[in-house]
């Protein structure tokens, strides 16, 4: 055991931690105001407007649980899955500003007994994989102490 | 009712993991139902094929795999591809060149060889692709989304494990007699919930396997059939609309929804608006159906459907289920057929074999599953990608 | 007449290859399309996409991929593949839609983005695919029954590799001024001679390139068509058939043909089969046609198709080529537009690009590259496994 | 350089040599006698014959040029291709009897020049590729000395 990992990215552009707390990064039309994630960039979808302009925004970091489930399997490639394989619990949030759902693993020590519909949670970083020099990171849902 | 044509004939090769060319179920269907129909393969004028994408470019052609493989006969040809609601897609195209005075006759047909496991996305490295992200950064499954629907029921309208497992219980009686389904035992509710667990809170019985089949109808104008037959079973309605913007309801394969910040969400969801713009076609309602077949990809959503096509108000499903209501022999019995618990899925021919099955309803040619006095009956898919259809078979 | 839709708008992304998403050409191709009718995106009913086999599962779901880039308006949708004839044959599911009264407005669009070098057939063994065993077995590509056509041509009526250069120098003048192709280029006859032999008789510059692209038509009734302008041009015809057994001309990706040994051979090969059923359709024939728009795979094949579609008769291309007849400013110009010559071919836009250039040239908007007085056009092509399409569009 | 390597076909069941002289391998309806290359097994492509019974037959083993083109440049996998890259010529061959036209190369050694339509030609069977224990037996057309 040397020297700790470089924690990169799982994917690119798709969240910061820039400036504090992480967050994820989503593009708002300057026509119509609507938020997208991941980021559109090319041309507005909603179908009244044909804004082609985006700001590159973050997104509230916190939300709302919609609903969760756990797995108790090994999914297929392309999803690096730990070995021995680890039981993981994806949440759909509904994002307390934006009033967009976005899915995302649940954060590692919670118990899927403690979620609730309707629960607060915040976004964290947490590794979702690694390899000999690196973790890559990704948004997880974590419930919030209230 | 200037918008029907008629179902001619019926066919299908049995569900199944049998593992050969997806042709051969697709003909032995084609055969089926021109037999059914009385009519002979040179009468067809379109052959409307319902794609698959894991077959190479015979799957990606299916309309002329199957035309030439019953012999170039020189017959306008179309190939749809609409992931679970293809076989809808291929009948209303065939349906449009009817009822357009294009064609007199169109063979639809779907079939479909399956790998087996989990439902994975092609190979390589595709960071522009959804369906290839959500597995990469989340491990999102199919049963991910059937699972998130399955709780969230739970969590709104306090339904239980138990009710998930009657529905698996109660489909698995309906399909024990059907010569087409694949898996043909009567489970217990016990054996359900015996089950392993695979995406918490559905259990290994409740998720609809991959299957190979194959399902065809023979579709013509009324007046061509009322050359051939008296009294055909008609189709009054095939509803393909897409989503309204904002959809805030999670979709396979995405990882998030619209936005309902700057534009409010529409009156009906998405699933609800598929069954309505059907009942809308047809000009007829919910309180019209004798039966109903839709997409039991999990035994849970089978509830959702009973919402969504407007047998009951939000919530009400269990009550309806635990009834009996939606058993054979109930008020508007659901999936007679046995559904995908029985079948499970052959993509593209799984939308035409719901037609299948609610035309030998309606003609009382179901044997000992039939619905009695069925007059009507409507079908219910979804699928990826903003698709979905709902048919309307009537008598 | 009653077969009649109107073309109300028509758009284009430029070909070339830009590497970037194809949803990215077809959007463009769309809103331009809708901009010339006049028209916004949610006043579509229905959206006709064009499958693409190459970019994943957006590519297999292109109408609704479009539908959710456009905006989710609760469209109906519908996703065609057909090879080469993808494009027609999304046309003409948004055609019987819109004569079968269930819609008014649909649009049409193809887009593809493609890899670099010859079309290969997908990864893995498949000993059941022909187009997999077309390169195993013996390395037949696509240019390998380019050639075997070109120079069955030079064999049968003593065509030669001049005449096929010059179909290629016609082409790249018709394309120079185009703002849509990809290659702006006058080539000399000397040049084109020049270039390497890729498969004999056919040179690099005679051999259509893949390319990236977009296409875009908006469809209406011609009661809507009515309301929003005067006198817009029409789709007169589409075909879409497929051959007649026995086919004994060898077509992609098969290793063999059909046997004529216990039936007699057709009377129409199958690519004259496919604009013989467009001009039965239409009501018209090839003397009224103004112009063609052809699909020059290798610059021999236009040859061919002169006679497929019934410009001339057969043996009498090389004639009518280089007696000018079908350069702009002769009886009836082919390929104006430079045609795949200048375009390379965007699979699944191509068979709707050549309705937009129809429709520019009879609405005189075909600047320096425009066919006087236009008032009939024809489109043909053909594709792998028994599809082809044939367009007829009038003023 | 030790012993020979074994020769086997390219792909099983497409041709013979049983019995003499090489031959493809086809199959008849024995409703409607239509052949059918490569075999057909199911359902009969005559579009008005329900036949789904059929013999394995062998077809012609001769045939006139359709037609033939030469390829100067290596072609994609799943091609397996010489290095050094040696052009080869194609011909498509309309079978004496069965009056359909089958696609083969044409044999080592033909120069393209002395191919003409309507040139009888014969079938042969040469080495399509080979690895370091077997050579690989394809189909060829050879023109037939007149
Ligand atoms: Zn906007
Ligand atoms: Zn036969």
């Amino acid at each position: 055991m040397s020297q700790a990992k470089t924690r990169v990215p799982a994917i690119e552009g798709w969240w910061s931690a820039d400036g504090g707390a992480p967050h994820l990064l989503g593009s708002q039309c300057s026509d119509c105001k609507s938020y997208f994630f991941p980021k559109e960039s090319m041309y507005c979808r909603n179908p009244k407007c044909s804004g082609t302009k985006f700001d590159e925004v973050p997104l509230s970091r916190t939300g709302t649980i919609w609903s969760f489930t756990e797995h108790y399997y090994k999914p297929p490639e392309p999803y690096i899955a730990p070995d021995p394989f680890e039981p993981y619990t994806i949440a759909a949030v509904e994002l307390s500003e934006e009033k967009m759902v976005v899915l995302g693993q649940v954060a590692k020590g919670v118990d899927m007994s403690e979620l609730k519909a309707g629960m607060n949670v915040e976004l964290v970083l947490e590794t979702l994989y690694e390899d000999d020099d690196n973790e890559y990171l990704i948004w997880k849902w974590k419930p919030l102490a209230d | 009712m200037g918008n029907e044509v008629a179902v001619l004939g019926v066919g299908m090769h049995p569900w199944g993991k049998w593992g050969r060319n997806f042709v051969e179920y697709g003909i032995h269907a084609c055969q089926a139902a021109l037999k059914d129909a009385g009519i002979e393969w040179t009468d067809v004028d379109f052959c409307s094929g319902a794609e698959t994408v894991r077959n190479g470019y015979p799957g990606y052609v299916a309309g002329a795999t199957f035309a030439q493989a019953l012999g170039w006969s020189g017959a306008r040809v179309a190939t749809s591809y609409a992931a679970c609601a293809s076989g809808a897609t291929g009948m209303n195209a065939a349906r449009a060149q009817i009822l357009a005075g294009l064609c007199d006759v169109a063979l639809v047909v779907g079939a479909d060889t399956t790998p087996k496991g989990f439902l994975a996305p092609n190979s390589g490295e595709r960071w522009d692709d959804p369906d290839w992200l959500r597995f990469r950064l989340m491990g999102a499954t199919n049963p991910t989304y059937f699972a998130l629907y399955a709780r969230r029921r739970m969590e709104l309208y306090g339904s239980t494990e138990a009710d998930f497992a009657k529905v698996k219980v109660k489909n698995s009686r309906h399909g024990l007699t059907n010569e087409y389904a694949r898996y043909r035992k009567a489970f217990s509710e016990e054996e359900v919930l015996n089950s392993p667990m695979v995406a918490d809170p559905l259990r290994l019985f409740e998720i609809c396997a991959t299957s190979d089949g194959g399902a065809a109808v023979v579709l013509s104008s009324m007046e061509f059939a009322r050359k051939h037959t008296t009294n055909p079973v008609k189709i009054a309605a095939i509803s393909t609309v897409t989503p309204r913007y904002p959809s805030t309801v999670i979709e396979m394969p995405n990882m998030s929804t619209d936005s309902a910040y700057s534009v409010a969400v529409p009156d009906l969801p998405f699933r609800d608006s598929i069954a309505a713009a059907a009942y809308e076609e047809a000009g007829i309602g919910p309180e019209d159906m004798s039966l109903a077949e839709v997409y039991d990809l999990s035994a849970a959503l089978e509830l959702d459907w009973y919402e969504n096509i407007g047998l009951c108000k939000p919530g009400e499903a269990e009550r309806m289920l635990n009834d009996g209501e939606t058993t054979i022999g109930g008020r508007v019995p659901v999936n007679p057929s046995g559904g995908l618990a029985c079948f499970g899925e052959a993509v593209p021919a799984q939308a035409i074999a719901q037609v299948c099955e609610l035309t030998w309803h309606l003609r009382g040619q179901a044997g000992e599953r039939q619905v009695e006095g069925a007059t009507a009956g409507i079908t219910a898919n979804q699928g990826l990608f903003g698709h979905g259809s709902s048919v309307i078979v009537t008598k």
